[in-house]
């Protein structure tokens, strides 16, 4: 009963992954992480391609957050490439942005973990309890892929977003239609957060940790930048995500690791509100400042009520952004240079995204990308084993729903596989 | 006839058919009212493994052991098994270097040892229909809602779908656009399995061939045009590949030879 | 009942249409049963009842219906019955695909849908008082079947009646306990063959369809020659045909094509000019020398 | 045929004034092309020439559900609206009336029928550019088939009244229009002229029966095979293919069972296949082939004239360079400077499964 973790670095794990705790004479000996998933080689894939095709290649590495991995790959290509994008090109691809961040958090909040907190297999079993927050959880998720249809040309893979611009821009008429929607998307979304305070978040796994997101120059809450952020309070350039990042192999595993100064560290939507709490504003800082305490740097699930405020972040902030795309001038821009390395930081759904690309000749010669998922899975481990050291009076069966909640919390691309967590008892 | 018993799957790739299948919001509810769906991890944790199913729904790409004996416990307990996604039909992304016998060196660049993995044996990423009989296929990287639909609605009354003989240019003329081959740049309209609605000429820009090459495509004729657009032929060539799956592989490599000869000339 | 319609309108004015002819009847099925391992007969009546007679009498032999099933699809099949013994379509489906694995399915007083009859048929007025020769090879029996018991019910207006019929073994002979029964008829001629005999119990002739031509004994000038069967067969037949010395427009075949609409539209059964739904199925070998790819 | 004079200042009013009877949909600019759109008579382009897809689609739509199945019954579906449809040159018209000839022959197509009924057709004259061929067609010109008819004088239009229909829509624009003068007579000769001396493709069109005939088993079938792509391109775009397929759709989310039809193709690979698989017309030279013999040499026997309109669409359509023009020429013995000519001269030798 010795098995290896196994983690593609680049592996997107949805469905593939499984976490196993192991307890001997009634103490926690080991928790493993196993992901299954198979091998794909993305950073191999691009080898050799055009800048182009890599990003068409790489926005495959992940349906849900495709447009990170897109928009991800894109700066790292342009700031190879020496493309300053036009304004109005900027602005759209934060609109595809909030478009996946509403999408992937509306599906995972109320239709992956708040079945969880209510005790149901799935939103559909609680649709009789919660009419209104499914429906407005499904309305929302609705809103959040037409958003990316409408920009990105389909709600999945869209090729619509393009290095130095855009193939077809989408009509002011589109523009108007998804602002009206979103203003009216506002209560619901209000309606989904307050379903919090009937939650009892459970406390057996607490422990502080460390947080990382990007960090706007600007001085706004978003979700692109240069520039990385610790929760230290230290400042990196994106090309030195290395040293935050540390990526190395673990002995008893063959995926990469991430570790900050030695410790783990986590990122997502919790990360990046804690991280940018000040640079909150409107209705989503008010619902913060109600609903924060200090547990909320202890304990894992307060990620999925980040995500909640986040979705209403968004809501609110895209009708001045469809107003500013109206009004910004659009023109595509060619590379400059055939020859370059950039590093692109977006904040995926699920945590801080790095696409590291080198291009010689026109083509990529190098790459290397950075998931959320590997940087979390430290933590994970971390807290399941706080938890299960809490829990292990419990029968294995009635353990295992707790410790995979922890896990599901970080939306880790696995959320959605079920009996996540085995537990073994010797 | 009672309702259907179906089972959703994923294999290795990105869960985007199996996201597209969530995403049909306003038709979920609908979809788990005419089926009865007995497992679709991805949506649901509750899940009945042992029944017989009438349809099985796979994605992803074999690419490991484990992909395998999923595949064949899951042929074996179904009736109709349809392929779901580019990864399942034709093999995905990963496998655009098929064949070339340096799948091992890719990987071992990318995990050091090639012994270092004990969990599962990778595979080189195969389609579906490299282990086991599939009885039908919708292609799409990722798949559409509106073709699913009606594909779950063919299957809903036990008919088995086939995929439509024409290509991307066929939806591409019915949405009166341009066309961008005329234009000079790369388009694979011509060579790719309709159904995704032509998005992306509607778009200006060129089809990359995401819904999987179409039964007897004329190649030589498409590669010789761009050539002629001034395109290379190894640029011609990749770009081909990158969604061209398997067979595609194979035809490739003696496109890719024979220019080589050409251009030594 | 759908009749080709003259165009009653000009380009000016408009027209007033009676009869959608993509419009499906109900009909229900009354009986059914397995000729081979793959071919099933159908017996189907109209549901109803108003037209149950106008349809069943109202057809030539050689006509066919378009049969579908919602959502498997709508697909031609040749009516194996005759208009001389009405109340009822009979057809013999062989199961290849989608729409025929769909109809295997059905259970007697299961619904299917009917369009038609469509279809030139055979010109029978044409054949009266003329010696038929029939050669039939396979399925080929389902379309020549109407046009043998139509004959057979009005004996008195043709001559002598030949009808040959092969089939692989004798387990993929339609209709085989009818055709023995026919056998006993001394009004005319009926010789079966099959290719092999596995069984070793076959009592008649063993060989290709053309071998029976031994037995035709016809006044070639005054002799209508029907043909049906699998694409390969038409030559061989064809050049006994002419042996004998039938005219070429004395000589008929019924052929296949892809067809979607059955009235001439979807274009998908064209042959140069002619449109198999309209202007056949039913052609003479006069047509098919001048119709390139016809066969 | 009554004439009447348009001012052009009037023009935008006359278009207003039509839409009384139905939307209005007219040739408006697409890239570098034209479509018929349900736009405001001010965004037509009155120069344009021909549209990217023909305006068959108004009578035989890309897709459209022709039958419904609920409760163990089909019933028919239309989907009509009234409309106008303005823009139509004299080819168009041309074509549209072999559409007419071919859907009310033996069974009248009603769905073709009943948007033909609530169609105002307004055509519109035009000047060739280097690829109509019209002139060789013999449809350069038209005298039925439509219900108005403008040609444009510059500073005015002349207006045809085709149909009763038409007579009876100039109810909805009396105040916009005058009687013709001799004048205007002339100078619509003059005009005739001069576009008459534009044209700019020569070629024995009207040989092509026969020759096609002859050269049934020339070698050029199969070298434009070799680079035909199949794509379906040319029979989408040409005003008078009217091909089409048919497959049940089950909406799940009505229950309800629609039969479909969409525009096919005879040079998809499955046009001629029938079951058990064997394919009449395997090879794309032979669904080439039918392609030509159909549209030049079969429709002759059966309406007396080729269903070509001369439009060009097909010449401007086709990636492979395929399409009436190079075929004829082609066949003519003139070597045509087409992609697929090409193609079939180089020794780059591509084996591909
Ligand atoms: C005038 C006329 C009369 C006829 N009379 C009879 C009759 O009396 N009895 C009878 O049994 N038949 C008859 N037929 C033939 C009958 O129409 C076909 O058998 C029928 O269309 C089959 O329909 P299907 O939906 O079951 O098959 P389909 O699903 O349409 O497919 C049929 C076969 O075609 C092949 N095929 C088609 N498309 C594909 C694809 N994409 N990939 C692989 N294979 C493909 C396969 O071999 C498949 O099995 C007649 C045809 C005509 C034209
Ligand atoms: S743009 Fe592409 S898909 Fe459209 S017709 Fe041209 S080649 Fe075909
Ligand atoms: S146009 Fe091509 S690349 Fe775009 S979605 Fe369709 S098949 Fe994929
Ligand atoms: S064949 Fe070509 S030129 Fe002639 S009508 Fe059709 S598209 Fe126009």
């Amino acid at each position: 009963m010795n098995r290896e973790i196994f983690i593609e670095p680049v592996a997107r794990v949805e469905g593939h992954g499984g976490i196993e705790v192991i307890i001997e004479n009634d103490r926690v000996k080991d928790v493993k992480v196993d992901i299954f998933e198979g091998p794909r080689l993305f950073e191999q894939l691009v080898v050799g391609k055009s800048p182009e095709e890599s990003v068409s290649i790489t926005s495959r590495i992940c349906a849900i957050c495709f447009a990170s991995h897109r928009l991800a790959d894109i700066y790292a290509l342009e700031r190879a490439l020496g493309v300053e994008p036009s304004p109005k090109t900027k602005l759209l691809r934060r609109l595809l942005h909030y478009g996946e961040m509403i999408e992937s958090h509306a599906l995972h909040y109320y239709l992956l973990a708040l079945p969880d907190y209510f005790g149901y297999p799935d939103a559909i079993s609680m649709i009789n309890r919660f009419p209104d927050e499914v429906m407005g959880g499904l309305e929302l998720k609705k809103f959040g892929n037409l958003v990316m249809e409408t920009v990105a040309g389909r709600r999945i893979h869209g090729e619509n977003m393009l290095i130095g611009g855009l193939g077809k821009l989408p009509s002011d008429e589109d523009l108007d239609m998804l602002k009206a929607k979103a203003l009216q998307l506002i209560p619901t979304i209000e309606r989904g957060i307050q379903l919090w305070n009937e939650i009892d978040v459970p406390a057996y796994m607490e422990e502080e940790t460390m947080f990382v997101s990007v960090w706007p120059e600007d001085g706004s809450y978003g979700f692109e930048a240069d520039t990385i952020y610790v929760s230290t309070g230290e400042t990196f350039p994106a090309d030195d995500y290395k040293k935050v990042t540390n990526e190395r192999v673990v002995a008893h595993s063959f995926a990469k690791r991430c570790r900050y100064k030695g410790k783990p560290y986590t990122v997502g939507a919790l990360a990046r509100i804690l991280n940018m709490a000040d640079r909150l504003d409107g209705l989503a800082a008010d619902y913060f400042k109600k609903l924060y305490n200090e547990r909320w740097r202890r304990n894992p699930h307060y990620n999925n009520i980040a995500q909640a405020i986040e979705i209403l972040f968004c809501l609110e902030k895209m009708p001045s952004l469809i107003d500013a795309i109206k009004e910004a001038k659009y023109e595509p821009v060619k590379p400059t240079r055939k020859d370059g390395s950039g590093t692109g930081l977006v904040e995926a759904p699920r945590g801080l995204l790095i696409h590291h690309a080198e291009v010689k000749d026109g083509l990529v010669s190098y790459a290397d990308y950075v998931i959320p998922t590997t940087q979390n899975l430290d933590d994970i481990e971390k807290y399941i084993r706080n938890a299960a050291e809490a829990l292990l009076k419990q029968k294995v069966s009635e353990m295992e729903l707790p410790l995979e909640m922890i896990l599901r919390a970080y939306d880790p691309c696995i959320s959605c596989s079920v009996h996540l967590v085995k537990v073994i008892r010797k | 006839m009672g309702k259907p018993k179906i089972g959703i799957y994923g294999l290795t790739g990105c869960a985007g058919d199996q996201l597209n299948i969530i995403n049909c919001e306003d038709e979920l509810l609908k979809l788990f009212d005419i089926f009865e769906i007995k497992s679709f991890v991805m949506a649901s944790s509750a899940k009945d493994e042992e029944i017989e199913l009438d349809v099985a729904f796979v994605e992803g790409s074999v690419s490991t052991e484990k992909d395998l004996e999923h595949l064949q416990e899951i042929r074996k307990k179904s009736k109709i098994l349809v392929a779901i996604g580019h990864c399942a039909v034709y093999g995905g992304v990963q496998s655009m270097f098929m064949g070339n016998e340096e799948w091992m060196e890719r990987y071992k660049r990318v995990y050091g040892k090639e012994s270092a993995v004990t969990l599962t044996p990778p595979l080189e990423p195969k389609p579906l229909a490299a282990y086991v009989k599939v009885d039908a296929v919708l292609p799409g990287c990722p798949i559409e809602k509106e073709p699913f639909l009606k594909l779950a609605g063919k299957l809903a009354h036990g008919v088995v779908p086939r995929v439509p003989d024409y290509p991307v240019c066929a939806e591409c003329k019915w949405k009166e656009n341009e066309c961008l081959l005329l234009k000079g740049e790369i388009c694979l309209g011509p060579l790719t399995n309709s159904g995704c609605g032509a998005i992306c000429p509607s778009m200006n820009i060129g089809c990359i061939g995401c819904w999987g090459p179409i039964a007897k495509e004329n190649m030589k004729s498409e590669a010789m045009l761009l050539m002629e657009k001034g395109f290379d032929m190894d640029e011609v060539a990749k770009r081909f590949a990158i969604f061209g799956g398997v067979e595609r592989a194979e035809a490739l490599k003696s496109l890719v030879s024979s220019s080589t000869k050409e251009s030594g000339k | 009942m759908l009749k080709a319609n003259a165009p009653k309108c000009n380009i000016r004015g408009n027209v007033v249409v009676e009869e959608n002819p993509y419009l499906p009847e109900r009909a229900r099925i009354v009986r059914k049963f397995d000729l081979t391992r793959d071919v099933r007969f159908f017996q189907v009546r109209i549901c109803d009842p108003d037209k149950v007679m106008t349809w069943t009498t109202n057809y030539k032999p050689g006509q066919f219906m378009m049969v579908s099933l919602p959502n498997a699809g709508e697909a031609p099949f040749s009516i194996t019955s005759t208009p001389s013994r009405p109340g009822l379509f009979e057809f013999c489906i062989r199961k290849v695909g989608r729409l025929t694995s769909k109809l295997f399915e059905l259970k007697e007083n299961d619904y299917i849908w009917l369009r038609g009859p469509f279809g030139n048929g055979f010109p029978v007025e044409m054949m009266y008082g003329k010696d038929l020769l029939f050669v039939a090879g396979g399925l080929g029996a389902a379309p020549l079947r109407s046009v043998l018991l139509y004959a057979l019910d009005y004996r008195d207006r043709f001559g002598k009646i030949f009808y040959l019929y092969g089939a692989r073994t004798p387990d993929d002979m339609l209709f085989r306990e009818e055709f023995f029964r026919m056998k006993e008829r001394d009004d005319f001629e009926c010789y079966l063959t099959v290719d092999a005999d596995p069984t070793g119990l076959w009592p008649f002739d063993i060989g290709v369809v053309t071998s029976l031509f031994k037995y035709v004994n016809v006044d070639a000038d005054n002799t209508v020659a029907i043909v049906c069967g699998p694409p390969v067969m038409y030559k061989y037949v064809v050049d006994e045909f002419l042996k004998i010395g039938i005219p070429d427009d004395h000589i008929f075949m019924t052929l296949e094509r892809k067809m979607k609409c059955g009235i001439g539209k979807c274009g998908q059964c064209v042959v140069e000019h002619k449109y198999t739904c309209v202007d056949g199925p039913v052609f003479t070998l006069w047509d098919v020398k001048n119709i390139r790819t016809l066969i | 045929m009554r004439v009447f004079k348009l001012k052009r200042e009037n023009f935008i009013p006359f278009m207003k004034g039509l839409s009384k009877f139905g939307e209005l949909w007219g040739p408006v600019r697409k890239g570098d092309r034209y479509v018929y759109a349900n736009e405001p008579p001010e965004k037509f382009v009155l120069n344009a020439i021909r549209t990217i897809v023909p305006a068959k689609k108004f009578f035989l739509p890309q897709k459209s559900t022709i039958l419904k199945f609920k409760n163990n019954e089909w019933r028919e579906h239309y989907d009509v609206k009234k409309r106008v449809i303005f823009g139509l040159h004299p080819c168009d018209i041309h074509a549209l009336n072999i559409y007419h000839k071919f859907y009310t022959r033996l069974y009248p197509d009603p769905y073709y029928l009943k948007n033909r009924e609530n169609t105002l057709i307004v055509g519109l004259s035009c000047l060739p550019d280097e690829n109509c061929f019209c002139h060789l067609t013999d449809t350069e010109t038209v005298n039925e088939g439509f219900d108005l008819f403008l040609t444009d004088l510059g500073d005015k239009f002349l207006v045809w009244v085709g149909s009763p229909k038409g007579d009876e829509s100039l109810k909805l624009v009396k105040d916009l229009i005058e009687d013709t003068t001799q004048k205007d007579i002339d100078e619509y000769v003059e005009w005739r002229k001069k576009r008459r001396s534009m044209f700019k493709v020569s070629l024995d069109l009207e040989g092509m029966p026969e020759i096609l005939t002859f050269n049934y088993d020339s070698p050029i079938w199969e070298q434009m095979g070799t680079a035909c792509l199949s794509c379906g391109t040319c029979t989408m775009v040409c005003p008078s293919c009217t091909c089409f397929d048919v497959d049940d759709e089950f909406d799940i989310r009505t229950d309800e069972m629609n039969r479909q039809r969409y525009w096919y193709s005879c040079v998809f690979r499955e046009y001629s296949m029938v079951a058990g698989g064997h394919n009449f017309r395997e090879a794309r030279s032979e669904r080439l082939k039918l392609w030509y013999t159909h549209k030049l040499v079969g429709f002759m026997s059966e309406y007396g004239s080729p269903a070509c309109v001369g439009c060009g669409r097909c010449v401007v359509s086709c990636p492979v360079d395929i399409n009436v023009i190079t075929v004829a020429k082609a066949l003519l013995k003139e070597k045509p400077d087409a992609f697929w000519a090409r193609m079939a001269s180089s020794n780059v030798e591509v084996q591909h499964a």
